[in-house]
C-alpha cells in the first residue's frame, strides 16, 4: 500500500464503516460491538503505517478536483499524521472502554455509529487540505457530538446538547464566513496553494471565533462543562482526545502552516489563550461536579495549547503538539476514571464521594497519574509539553503571560488535588468496587502511557520536532 | 391617444381602489369577494383598454376572455370555500376567521 | 570511566525503586536486603565518581537545544557523595523503623526514586533534565508524606503545592534565562544580573530556596514533622532537599549569575536568610513536640546557608556550603534520634518524655553531639561553618545580618537545651515506661553522623580543602584568599567571642525558664513565649496567620470565585438567558403581529408593494 | 415530447374522476404515480438530450399547420421540470398511504395532477400571459387541496390564501397590461426586445415592483408572506410538501426570476431590492419559526426563510449567486418536502402536530426521525448534506459581490435556523419517549419509502454536489446569467 | 367619448354601490349591473367577444353563483359592517380620484411605447393562431375549478 491508499483508508474506513454498524447489529449485538472495535482498531492502526513518512518530514498531497475550488485535498504531512495517530488511538481506547460502560444502555447502535463516524470525521479533518472540507468534517463532528451529548435523552440533557451544537455551529458558521473572505481575496480554498499569504484581520477574527467555539475557549466555552451530561466515554472523546483539539489543530493548520497573521494578532491571541486558561482553571476550582471540574480543566489546558501555537516559535509549537498528545492521554484517563467512579457510585458531586481508594485502588492511582500529567509533573508526559509552552512564551517575550500561565498551573494543581482528596481519600461514604475489567484496563493503560510518554519523551518529541519544522517552515 | 388611455386607466385605478377599500374594511366574506370581483373588473378594463389604445384589440380581447374564464373558476372555488366555511362557523364574518395566527 | 557511568547513579536507584515496589509484601527480608545492597552500591558509586571528578555525558533529547546532558565536576561529585551517604544511612535506619509499615514497599520505592531524581538533578547540566529531576521530587515528596497515615494527605498536598509553586517559579526563571542566553546548557551560561535577568535570578532563587525550605516556603515542614514518618523528615527536608536547594542556590549565584558583593540581589538573599533564621528559630523555641521543634530548626538553619551564600563573599559562600553539609549531617542525626526515641517510646511530645539518657545512652549521645553541633559549640562542625558565615556577614558591611545570625544562635541553643533537657535528661515521666536502647541499625546511623559532626569540626581542613575550596576556585578574583581554614577553630577573635557569649546567654535563658516553669524543662521557653507583644505574635503564628500557604489557599479560592462569578457565569448567563430571551422576545413580537386578520395581511402586501416601488424608484439611477 | 409535461397530467387528470368510478384506490394510485415517474424519467433522460445543443423552442402543429402553442426548454426550465417531477413523484408515492383517510383519492390525484400540469406549464411557457394562466391553474388546484381536509382550519387558511393570491394575480396582470401597452406583444423575447429598444427605466421599475409583489406573494417573501404559515400547515402533508417544496418556488421564484432576468434584464436596482427582500425574509421568518409550537407551522415559516435564501442568492445577480440560489431552491425542495412528509407521518401516527405534546418519537419511529434529522440538517446547512453547498455558494457569491452585511445575515440566520430545527428535533424526536406514545408505530411502507428516497437524495446530492452542479445547475444559471449580459459559464472554475 | 365616460362612471358607481350596500343581494345585483356596463363598454371598444363574455359569464353566471351562495348562507349570515368605513368612503374616494387624475397622467406619459402595428385578421384567427395556449389554459382552469368544487363538496366519509 502506498501512502495515499493508507490515508484514504484511514479516512474512509471509519466513515463508511460507521454506517455498517447498525447493519452488523442485525446479526447480533456482540458482533456489532466487535465490529465497532475492529473499525476503531483499523483506524488506530492505519496511520501508524504513515509514521516513517512522518519522520522523513515530507508531505504528500492528494487531490480530487471539484468545481469552484471546492477540491477534495488531503495533505499528508507530519502534523496530520501526528494528530491522526493521537486521536485515533485514544478513540480506539474509548471504544474498548465503551464495551463496559454503555453495556446496559439503549440506542447502542446509534452510539457506536456516531463514535466511529466521529473518529472517521476527525481523520478526515486532520488530513483535509481544503478550508471547506475542514469545515465539512468539522460539522459532521458537531452533529455526532450533539447526538452523543444527548445520548441519555433526558430533557435537560438534550437541551444542553442543543446548546453545545448551537454554540459550536455558531462559531463554525462565523468561521466559514472567514474562510469565504479568504476565498474572496485569494479565489482559493486550497491551503497548499496559499501558503505564506497574509490574510485580512477580519478573517482572522472570524476564523478564530470558530476555533474558540470548538475548542471551548473563553468566552465560548460554557457549552463544554454543560456537555458533561453525555456518557463519560463521550465526554472523554469530546474533551480529551478529539473534539476540543479540532480548533487547535485548525489553528495550526490554518494560521501556522498556511497563512500569516497580520498586525497585532500574534500578540493578542496569546493573551486570549492565557485568559481562557486562567478563567477556566478558576471555574474548575469552584465547581463541585466531577465531570464539570474536568471539563473546565480541559478548557484551561486548551488555553495552554493555544498559547503554544500562537507564539509561533519552535518551542511553543512543538510544546503544543506534545501537549495535544499528553493532554489527550491524561485527560481521557481522568474522564474515564471519573466514568468508573460515577458508574459505580451513581453520583456526580465530589462532595458526596470519598475514600474510594480502598475499593478502587487502580482507578485512584490511575487518576493520580493522569492528574500529575495534567499538572505537569515529571516524569509524566504533561511536564514536557507544559514546560516547552512556557519556554516558548518567554522566548516570544511574554514573560507576564508565562507567569500567569504558571499561576494557572498552580491552580490546576490545587483543584486536581482537591478532587483527588475528596473522591479517593478521606472517609468512605459509598462503597463501590471496580467492576468492569475493560474499563479499568483502559484507564490503567492511559495512566501508564502518560508515564511512558514522559519517560520516553524523545520519540514523540522527535515527531513533534519534525512536524514543527514542517508547519513552521517560515521559521528560518 | 394618450388621453384615452389615461381615461381608461384612471377609471381602472378607481375600480381597483374601490375593490381594495372593500377588502380592507368590509367584514362579510361574500362582500369581500365582491370586492375581488370589482378588482377583476378593473384589471380586465385595464387589459382591454391597453389593447384598444394600442390598436391591438383582438389580442387584448382574447386575453380578457381567458381572464373571465379564470375568474369564473376562481369564483366557483371561492364560493365553494365560503359555503364550507359557513357550514363550519355558521357565520360569514371574516373576523371569526382568525383561528390561525402567530 | 565512560561517560555512560554517569547514568548509573540515576538508573541504579530507580531500578532499586522498581524492584522494591514489586517485591510482594511479605518478603520483608528480601526487600530490606535489596534496599541495603542498593544503597551500598550507590554509596560506592558516589565514592567512585567523587574520585573521578570530571565526566560529561550528552545525548540529544527533544530538540530545541534540549539535550540530556549530565556533567560531573567537583561540586556535583561532592553533593552526589553526600546524597549517597545519606541514602545509605536512611536505608539502614529504615530497615528497623519502617519494618512494620503497611506501605513499606512503596516507601522504599519512593526513597530510591528520590535518590535517583536527586542524583539526576545534581548531575544535570541542562535545565530541562534539571527541572525534570527536580520537579520529579514532588512525586516522592507527596508519596512519602502520605505514607504517614490518615491525616497526612493534607500536609502532603500542602508540601506539593508549595514546592510545586516554587518549581514553577524556577521554570519561569529558566525560561527567561533561556530567552536571554539562547542555551539551556547550564555550564555555558553566565550572565550579569541586569534587567530581565534579575527576574530570572529571583525566580530561580525562589525555586532553590523553596526546595531548601526557607521562609516563606517552609510551612509544610513543621506539619510534615507531625504527619509524615520521621525517616522522611530525616531524609528529604533535613538532608536531600537542603543539599539540592543550596547546591542550586550556589550554582545560581556562582555560575549562572555573577552575584556582586553588596548588590541588591545579594541583599535580598541576605534578608531572606536573616528573616528565616530569626523567625524560624523563634517558632522552634516554643514547640512542645520534639519532631516539630527539629523541623523548625531545619528551616532556621537554611537561613544561615542562604545568608552565607547571599553575602557573595568567598568566606560567606564557603560557610554557607559548609553549613549545608554540616546541617544535613546533624539535622539528619537529630531526626534519626528523635525517630529512635519515638521508636521505643511511641511519642515525641516533650511533655511526656524525660530522662531517657539512661535507657538509651547511645541515642542520647548522638543527639547531644548533633545538638551541640547545630548550636555551634566549639569544636564541632557547626561552630566552624557558623563562624565563617558570621565573618562573611560582617564583611558585607551590614552588621545587622550578623546580629540576626547571632540572635538565631542564641535561641537555637536555648531550644536545644530545652529539648535535650526534657527528653534525655531530667526526671523520668510516668507516661513512658522503661525502654531499651534501639537496635543497631537505628543507632549506628546516628553515631556515624555524630562522629562525622565531630570529625568535620575538629578536622575541618579536610572538608574545607577537599570539598569547599574547589567549588570556589575560579569564582573569586585572582589573589583573593580562599583558604578558610585559618581561623576555623580559633576562639580568640571578636566574632568567636560574641558567638560564645551568645551560647552563654542561651544557657542563662534556659535556666531562668526552667526555674520559672516549675523545673519542667519543656516549659523552659515559656518566659520568651509569654513576653508581651511577642506573645501576641506567637498566637497569630500558631493560628497560621503568617502561613503564606493558608493565606494563599484562601486567596486562590477567592480569586477563583471572583473569576467564576465575574467571568464564567456571566458568559454562561449570556448564552443561557440573554440569547434565548432575546430570541423569544423577537419571536413573540413578530408573532403578535400575525393576528390572523385578513385586512391586516392585505395591508402588509400593499405596504410592501409601495415600499418596493419606492425603493426601486430610489435605486434606479 | 415536451408537450407531454403539460398534456399528460392534464389528460390523466381529466380521466381520473371517471376511472375513480371503476376503482376507488388502486388505479388512481397507479396511474398518478406512473405519470409522475414517466415525467421524471423524461426530464432526466430525454430532456437532457433535447437541450444538449442549447435552448429549444417548439411550436405545436395541428393538422400540419402551426398553432399558437409554443413551449421553450432551456437549462433553467429543464432543471425546474426535473425538480417538479422528482418531488411530485415522491409526494404521490407518499399519498398512496397517507391519503387513505381523506377519501376521494381520484379527485385528489386529479387536483395533484392539475397542479403539476400548472407548474410544468408555467415552467415551459414563453409568454407573459401564459405565465399568469398556468399560475392560476396551479393556484386553483392548490386552493382546493389546502382545503382538502374541509375542517375549519383548512378552510380558513384556504380562503385567506385565495383572497391574497387574487391580489397578487391582479398586480401581475396590471403589470402585464402595462408591458403589453408598451411593446404590443406578450412573448418573452418580443417584450425583452421591445423594452431594450425603449428607454423605459422607470416604467420597468414600476412593473418590476408589481411583479415582485405579485410573484413575491406567491413565493411568500416577507411582507407578502402572511398566507403561507396558515395554508401550508393546514394542507394534507403531501400537499404541504408540494406547496412548500415546489409551488412557492415555481409560481413565485421561477416566474419572478424568469421575468426579471430574461425579460427585464436584472438591473442593479432590482438586484438590490431582491437581496433586501431575501434578507428580510430570512431573518424575520427565522425568528417567527423560533416561536412555533405547531410542527408544520414551524416548517412553513422555515420555508419563508429558505425562500429568502433563494431570492437572496438569485438577487445577487452574479452567475455564482444565481447558481447558489437555484441549487438552494432544489435542495430546499427536497429537504422541506421531506420534512413536511415527516410531519405527516408523525401526525398520522400520533394525531397531533403540537410539538409540546410529542417527545422521544425517535424510539418508535426511527426511520421518520432519521430522515427528518437529515432534512433538518440539510436545510440548516450542515455539511455534507446538500443544503450546505448551496448556502455556501450563496455566501461565497455575497462575499464576492462585497455584500458583507448580507453575508453576515445569511450566516447568522443559519444559526437561527439550526436553533429552531433543534427545538423541533428535541421536542418531537430527540428525548425521552412520552408514555402517551408507547404504542405508536412507524409510518406505513410507502410513506416511509418516499421519505427515505428524499433523504437519500439530500445526502447524495450533497456528496456529489460537484457533478450535480455541473450537469443541472450550471446550464440553468447560464440561462439567467445571459439575462444579465454575462458570458456563458464565467462563474465556474 | 362622452358615452365612454358615462359607461365608465356607471361601472364605477355600481361597483361602489356593490360594496357599500348593506344587503348582499343588492350588492350582487349592483355587481351584475357594473358588469353589464363594462360589457357594453367592451362593445364600444371593438371587442364584441369580450363584451359578450363579460355580460353572459360575469354578469350572468357569476351573479347566479353569488346569489346561490347568498341563498345557501342566508340563515343568520348578517355581518355588521363597520359604519365608519362606509361613512368615510366618499371622502377617501374623492381624495383618491384627485390623486389618481393628477398622478396617472404623469405616469402614463412616462410610458414610452413602440409604434403601433395595425393588426388585421379575424378574432378567431388570433385566438387560434396566436393564443392557442390560452385555450388549453382555459381548459385546464375549468378542469381545475371543477375538480376543486368537486373536492370541496365531496362527501367526507371519515371511515374511508
Amino acid at each position: 500500500m502506498n501512502i495515499e491508499t493508507i490515508t484514504l483508508l484511514t479516512v474512509f474506513v471509519p466513515i463508511i464503516g460507521s454506517f455498517t454498524i447498525p447493519l452488523a447489529s442485525l446479526i447480533s449485538k456482540p458482533v456489532r460491538s466487535a465490529w465497532a472495535v475492529v473499525l476503531g482498531a483499523a483506524t488506530a492502526l492505519l496511520p501508524l503505517f504513515l509514521l516513517p513518512t512522518a519522520f522523513a518530514g515530507g508531505e504528500t498531497i492528494l487531490r480530487k478536483e471539484f468545481i469552484l475550488g471546492l477540491d477534495f485535498i488531503l495533505i499528508i504531512d507530519p502534523l496530520a499524521i501526528f494528530m491522526s495517530i493521537v486521536s485515533s488511538f485514544v478513540g480506539f481506547l474509548i471504544i474498548i472502554y465503551s464495551l463496559g460502560y454503555i453495556h446496559h444502555e439503549e440506542n447502542q447502535n446509534e452510539y457506536y455509529l456516531l463514535v466511529v463516524l466521529f473518529i472517521g470525521s476527525m481523520m478526515g479533518l486532520v488530513y483535509s487540505g481544503n478550508l471547506i472540507f475542514i469545515y465539512l468534517f468539522w460539522e459532521i463532528i458537531a452533529v455526532c457530538c450533539w447526538r452523543l451529548i444527548g445520548f441519555y435523552r433526558l430533557k435537560d440533557f438534550v437541551r444542553k446538547a442543543d446548546k453545545a451544537f448551537l454554540v459550536t455551529f455558531f462559531g463554525a458558521a462565523v468561521m466559514l464566513l472567514g474562510f469565504i473572505q479568504i476565498y474572496g481575496s485569494t479565489n482559493s480554498f486550497d491551503l497548499t496553494m496559499m501558503r505564506g499569504t497574509v490574510i485580512p484581520g477580519t478573517a482572522v477574527l472570524l476564523i478564530l471565533f470558530g476555533m474558540f467555539s470548538k475548542s471551548a475557549t473563553v468566552p465560548l466555552h460554557t457549552w463544554l462543562p454543560d456537555a458533561g451530561v453525555a456518557p463519560t466515554t463521550v465526554t472523554a472523546l469530546l474533551h480529551a482526545a478529539v473534539l476540543v483539539k479540532i480548533g487547535i489543530y485548525a489553528y495550526a493548520r490554518i494560521f501556522l502552516y498556511t497563512f500569516q497573521l497580520p498586525g497585532d494578532w500574534p500578540n493578542i491571541i496569546p493573551i486570549l489563550a492565557v485568559i481562557s486558561s486562567l478563567v477556566a482553571a478558576a471555574a474548575a476550582t469552584v465547581e463541585n461536579n466531577f465531570k464539570r471540574i474536568l471539563a473546565y480543566s480541559t478548557v484551561s489546558q486548551i488555553g495552554y495549547i493555544f498559547l503554544g501555537f500562537s507564539l509561533a516559535n519552535e518551542a511553543g509549537i512543538s510544546g503544543s503538539l506534545l501537549f495535544i498528545l499528553m493532554h489527550g492521554l491524561a485527560k481521557a484517563g481522568l474522564f474515564l476514571c471519573a466514568g468508573i467512579v460515577i458508574h459505580a457510585t451513581h453520583k456526580q458531586d465530589v462532595r458526596e464521594m470519598g475514600g474510594l481508594i480502598k475499593t478502587m485502588p487502580i482507578t485512584a492511582i490511575a487518576f493520580l497519574f493522569c492528574a500529575f500529567s495534567v499538572i505537569g509533573i515529571p516524569p509524566f508526559g504533561g511536564f514536557f509539553s507544559k514546560f516547552l509552552v512556557i519556554m516558548g512564551t518567554v522566548q516570544a517575550g511574554h514573560v507576564w503571560l508565562a507567569a500567569v500561565a504558571l499561576f494557572t498551573a498552580v491552580l490546576t494543581m490545587f483543584y486536581l488535588f482537591k478532587v483527588f482528596s475528596q473522591v479517593f481519600l478521606g472517609e468512605a461514604k459509598v462503597a463501590a468496587p471496580e467492576k468492569t475489567k475493560s474499563m479499568v484496563f483502559v484507564v490503567a493503560l492511559l495512566a501508564f502511557l502518560s508515564l511512558v510518554a514522559g519517560i520516553f519523551v524523545s520519540f514523540p518529541a522527535k515527531l513533534a520536532e519534525v512536524a514543527t519544522a514542517h508547519i513552521g517552515w517560515w521559521l528560518k | 391617444m394618450n388621453n384615452t388611455w389615461f381615461l381608461y386607466m384612471a377609471f381602472a385605478a378607481g375600480l381597483l381602489f374601490v375593490g381594495l377599500y372593500c377588502l380592507l374594511t368590509m367584514k362579510n366574506v361574500i362582500k369581500l369577494f365582491i370586492g375581488i370581483e370589482v378588482i377583476s373588473k378593473g384589471v380586465s378594463l385595464a387589459l382591454l383598454a391597453t389593447g384598444f389604445v394600442k390598436k391591438n384589440t383582438l389580442l387584448a380581447q382574447s386575453l380578457v376572455i381567458t381572464f373571465i374564464v379564470v375568474e369564473v373558476s376562481l369564483v366557483a372555488t371561492a364560493l365553494a370555500i365560503i359555503i364550507n366555511i359557513y357550514r363550519h362557523t355558521k357565520s360569514l364574518d371574516i373576523r371569526k376567521l382568525t383561528k390561525l395566527k402567530g | 570511566m565512560t561517560p555512560q557511568t554517569l547514568l548509573w547513579p540515576i538508573l541504579l536507584p530507580a531500578l532499586a525503586a522498581v524492584i522494591c515496589f514489586l517485591i510482594p509484601r511479605n518478603m520483608k527480608l528480601l526487600r530490606e536486603g535489596i534496599a541495603l545492597l542498593a544503597s551500598v552500591a550507590v554509596l560506592y558509586l558516589g565514592f567512585a565518581l567523587f574520585s573521578v571528578k570530571n565526566l560529561e555525558f550528552r545525548l540529544p533529547w527533544m530538540g530545541n537545544g534540549i539535550n540530556f546532558e549530565l556533567r560531573l565536576y567537583h561540586f556535583s561529585s561532592f553533593i552526589l557523595l553526600g546524597l549517597s551517604g545519606f541514602l545509605f544511612l536512611i536505608t539502614l535506619y529504615s530497615t528497623v523503623k519502617m519494618k512494620n509499615d503497611p506501605r513499606v514497599g512503596e516507601y522504599y520505592a519512593y526513597v530510591f526514586l528520590s535518590a535517583a531524581l536527586a542524583n539526576g538533578a545534581v548531575l544535570a547540566d541542562n535545565f530541562v533534565p534539571l527541572v525534570f529531576f527536580w520537579e520529579g521530587l514532588l512525586l516522592t515528596l507527596y508519596g512519602l508524606i502520605t505514607i504517614g497515615g490518615k491525616s497526612s494527605n493534607r500536609t502532603a498536598v500542602k508540601a506539593f503545592l508549595i514546592s510545586g509553586f516554587c518549581d514553577f517559579c524556577m521554570i519561569l526563571g529558566i525560561a527567561i534565562l533561556w530567552s536571554i542566553t539562547g542555551t539551556l546548557t547550564i555550564s555555558q551560561i553566565s550572565v550579569q544580573p541586569e534587567g530581565l535577568a534579575v527576574t530570572a535570578f529571583i525566580m530561580m532563587m525562589i525555586g532553590a530556596i523553596g526546595k531548601a525550605g526557607a521562609m516563606p516556603f517552609h510551612t509544610w515542614i513543621p506539619d510534615a514533622a507531625i504527619d509524615a514518618p520521621v525517616t522522611f523528615m530525616a531524609f528529604l527536608p533535613a538532608a536531600f532537599e537542603k543539599l539540592l536547594g543550596i547546591y542550586l542556590l550556589a550554582r545560581i549565584t556562582l555560575d549562572l549569575f555573577k552575584l556582586e558583593k553588596g548588590s541588591s540581589l545579594s541583599l535580598v538573599l541576605m534578608i531572606i536568610g536573616a528573616a528565616t533564621i530569626v523567625f524560624a528559630v523563634m517558632m522552634a523555641l516554643i514547640q512542645k513536640d520534639f519532631k516539630r521543634l527539629l523541623s523548625y530548626h531545619a528551616v532556621s538553619q537554611v537561613g544561615y546557608m542562604i545568608l552565607g551564600i547571599g553575602t557573595a563573599i568567598p568566606i560567606g559562600i564557603a560557610g554557607g556550603i559548609f553549613h549545608m553539609i554540616n546541617h544535613a549531617m546533624y539535622k539528619c542525626g537529630l531526626f534519626l534520634s528523635a525517630g529512635s526515641v519515638e521508636h521505643r517510646t511511641g511519642t515525641t511530645e516533650l511533655k511526656k518524655l524525660g530522662g531517657l539518657s539512661k535507657d538509651m545512652p547511645l541515642t542520647a549521645f548522638g543527639f547531644s553531639v548533633c545538638a551541640l553541633a547545630i548550636s555551634g559549640v566549639w569544636p564541632l562542625n557547626g561552630f566552624v561553618s557558623k563562624e565563617m558565615i558570621f565573618h562573611g556577614a560582617l564583611e558585607t558591611g551590614y552588621p545587622v545580618f550578623a546580629i540576626a545570625a547571632w540572635v538565631g544562635a542564641i535561641f537555637t541553643f536555648a531550644s536545644f537545651l530545652k529539648a535535650g533537657h526534657s527528653v534525655f535528661f531530667g526526671p523520668r515521666t510516668k507516661e513512658v515506661p522503661p525502654v531499651k536502647e534501639s537496635p543497631a541499625p537505628v543507632f549506628i546511623p546516628i553515631l556515624i553522623l555524630a562522629f562525622l559532626c565531630i570529625t568535620f569540626g575538629v578536622f575541618n581542613k579536610l572538608p574545607l580543602v577537599n570539598f569547599i575550596q574547589p567549588i570556589l576556585e575560579g569564582h573569586v578574583e585572582a589573589g583573593e584568599n580562599i583558604d578558610f581554614t585559618a581561623h576555623a577553630l580559633s576562639l580568640f577573635n571578636p566574632v568567636a567571642g560574641i558567638s560564645i557569649l551568645c551560647l552563654l546567654i542561651a544557657l542563662c535563658l534556659h535556666f531562668t525558664g526552667w526555674k520559672r516553669g516549675d523545673k519542667k524543662a519543656y516549659l523552659a521557653s515559656e518566659p520568651v513565649h509569654k513576653f508581651p507583644v511577642i506573645k501576641q505574635i506567637y498566637d497569630l503564628a500558631e493560628a497560621r496567620v503568617f502561613d503564606l500557604y493558608e493565606q494563599g489557599i484562601v486567596f486562590l479560592r477567592c480569586f477563583s470565585l471572583v473569576l467564576f462569578k465575574g467571568i464564567d457565569r456571566p458568559i454562561d448567563f449570556f448564552f443561557e438567558k440573554i440569547v434565548t430571551k432575546t430570541g423569544s422576545a423577537f419571536s413573540g413580537v413578530l408573532q403578535k403581529a400575525h393576528t390572523g386578520h385578513y385586512a391586516n395581511y392585505l395591508a402588509w402586501c400593499l405596504g410592501g408593494l409601495l415600499a418596493v416601488a419606492a425603493l426601486i424608484n430610489l435605486l434606479i439611477k | 415530447m415536451i408537450f407531454l409535461f403539460i398534456g399528460l397530467p392534464l389528460v390523466v387528470a381529466a380521466l381520473l374522476p371517471l376511472i375513480g368510478k371503476i376503482s376507488k384506490r388502486v388505479l388512481p394510485d397507479l396511474l398518478a404515480n406512473a405519470v409522475f415517474l414517466l415525467l421524471l424519467v423524461l426530464a432526466v433522460t430525454a430532456g437532457r438530450q433535447v437541450i444538449s445543443e442549447g435552448p429549444v423552442l417548439k411550436q405545436l402543429n395541428w393538422l400540419g399547420e402551426p398553432v399558437g402553442i409554443t413551449v421553450a426548454v432551456d437549462g433553467f426550465s429543464l432543471f425546474m421540470l426535473m425538480a417538479i417531477s422528482l418531488l411530485t413523484l415522491c409526494v404521490s408515492l407518499y399519498s398512496i398511504d397517507y391519503m387513505e383517510r381523506y377519501g376521494a383519492k381520484a379527485n385528489y390525484y386529479a387536483l395533484l395532477l392539475m397542479m403539476a400540469a400548472g407548474m410544468n406549464g408555467l415552467v415551459l411557457v414563453t409568454d407573459l400571459f401564459n405565465v399568469y394562466l398556468f399560475l392560476e391553474v396551479a393556484a386553483i388546484a392548490s386552493y382546493a387541496l389546502v382545503a382538502y381536509g374541509l375542517e375549519h382550519d383548512e378552510l380558513e387558511a384556504s380562503f385567506k390564501y385565495l383572497m391574497l393570491s387574487v391580489i397578487a394575480s391582479a398586480a401581475i396582470l396590471i403589470s402585464i397590461a402595462v408591458l403589453f401597452g408598451m411593446t404590443g406583444s406578450l412573448g418573452f423575447t418580443a417584450v425583452a426586445a421591445g423594452l431594450r429598444s425603449l428607454d423605459a427605466k422607470f416604467v420597468v421599475g414600476f412593473c418590476a415592483a408589481l411583479f415582485i409583489m405579485g410573484f413575491g406573494l406567491k413565493a411568500a417573501l416577507i411582507p407578502f408572506h402572511a398566507w403561507l404559515p396558515d395554508a401550508h400547515p393546514s394542507a394534507p402533508a403531501p400537499i404541504s410538501a408540494i406547496l412548500s417544496g415546489l409551488l412557492i418556488k415555481v409560481s413565485g421564484v421561477y416566474a419572478l426570476t424568469r421575468i426579471l432576468f430574461n425579460v427585464f434584464g436584472l438591473t442593479p436596482a432590482l438586484s438590490q431590492v431582491l437581496m433586501y427582500l431575501g434578507a428580510v425574509s430570512i431573518v424575520v421568518a427565522a425568528f417567527l419559526a423560533l416561536g412555533q409550537k405547531d410542527m408544520k407551522r414551524l416548517l412553513a415559516y422555515s420555508s419563508i426563510s429558505q425562500v429568502g435564501y433563494v431570492v437572496l442568492g438569485i438577487g445577487i445577480g452574479t452567475p455564482l449567486g444565481i447558481a447558489g440560489g437555484l441549487f438552494h431552491l432544489f435542495n430546499h425542495a427536497l429537504a422541506k418536502g421531506l420534512l413536511f412528509l415527516n410531519s405527516g407521518s408523525v401526525q398520522h401516527a400520533t394525531g397531533t402536530r403540537n410539538l409540546e405534546e410529542m417527545g422521544g418519537l425517535a424510539k418508535r419511529m426511527p426511520v421518520t426521525a432519521a430522515t427528518s434529522l437529515i432534512g433538518s440538517l440539510s436545510i440548516v446547512g450542515v455539511p455534507p448534506l446538500s443544503g450546505f453547498w448551496s448556502k455556501l455558494i450563496i455566501i461565497m457569491a455575497l462575499v464576492q459581490a462585497k455584500e458583507w452585511p448580507l453575508a453576515l445575515v445569511a450566516i447568522l440566520a443559519s444559526v437561527l435556523t439550526l436553533w429552531y430545527y433543534l427545538l423541533m428535533q428535541r421536542k418531537a424526536f430527540f428525548g425521552k419517549l412520552d408514555e402517551k406514545w408507547k404504542n405508536v408505530k412507524e409510518a406505513p411502507f410507502w410513506m416511509t419509502a418516499s421519505t427515505v428516497i428524499l433523504a437519500l437524495l439530500s445526502i447524495g446530492v450533497g456528496l456529489f454536489f460537484s457533478a450535480f452542479i455541473k450537469s443541472w445547475i450550471q446550464p440553468a444559471s447560464d440561462v439567467l446569467a445571459r439575462g444579465i449580459h454575462l458570458a456563458l459559464g464565467s462563474w465556474g472554475i | 367619448m362622452i358615452w365612454q365616460i358615462l359607461l365608465l362612471s356607471g361601472v364605477v358607481l355600481f361597483s361602489i354601490l356593490a360594496i357599500l350596500s348593506k344587503d348582499l343581494i343588492k350588492s350582487a345585483i349592483s355587481l351584475a349591473l357594473a358588469s353589464l356596463f363594462l360589457g357594453i363598454l367592451f362593445f364600444q371598444m371593438n371587442a364584441p367577444y369580450a363584451g359578450v363574455f363579460e355580460i353572459s359569464v360575469v354578469a350572468g353566471l357569476i351573479t347566479v353563483l353569488f346569489m346561490l351562495t347568498i341563498a345557501l348562507t342566508k340563515a343568520e349570515g348578517d355581518v355588521r359592517e363597520s359604519k365608519l368605513a362606509r361613512l368615510i368612503f366618499p371622502l377617501v374616494f374623492v381624495a383618491f380620484i384627485l390623486i389618481d387624475v393628477l398622478v396617472m397622467k404623469g405616469l402614463l406619459q412616462k410610458v414610452p411605447a413602440l409604434p403601433e402595428t395595425s393588426e388585421s385578421g379575424a378574432f378567431g384567427d388570433v385566438l387560434w393562431k396566436q393564443r392557442t395556449f390560452d385555450l388549453i389554459g382555459q381548459l385546464a382552469i375549468i378542469l381545475a375549478g371543477v375538480f376543486s368544487v368537486l373536492a370541496l363538496f365531496r362527501k367526507r366519509n371519515k371511515d374511508e
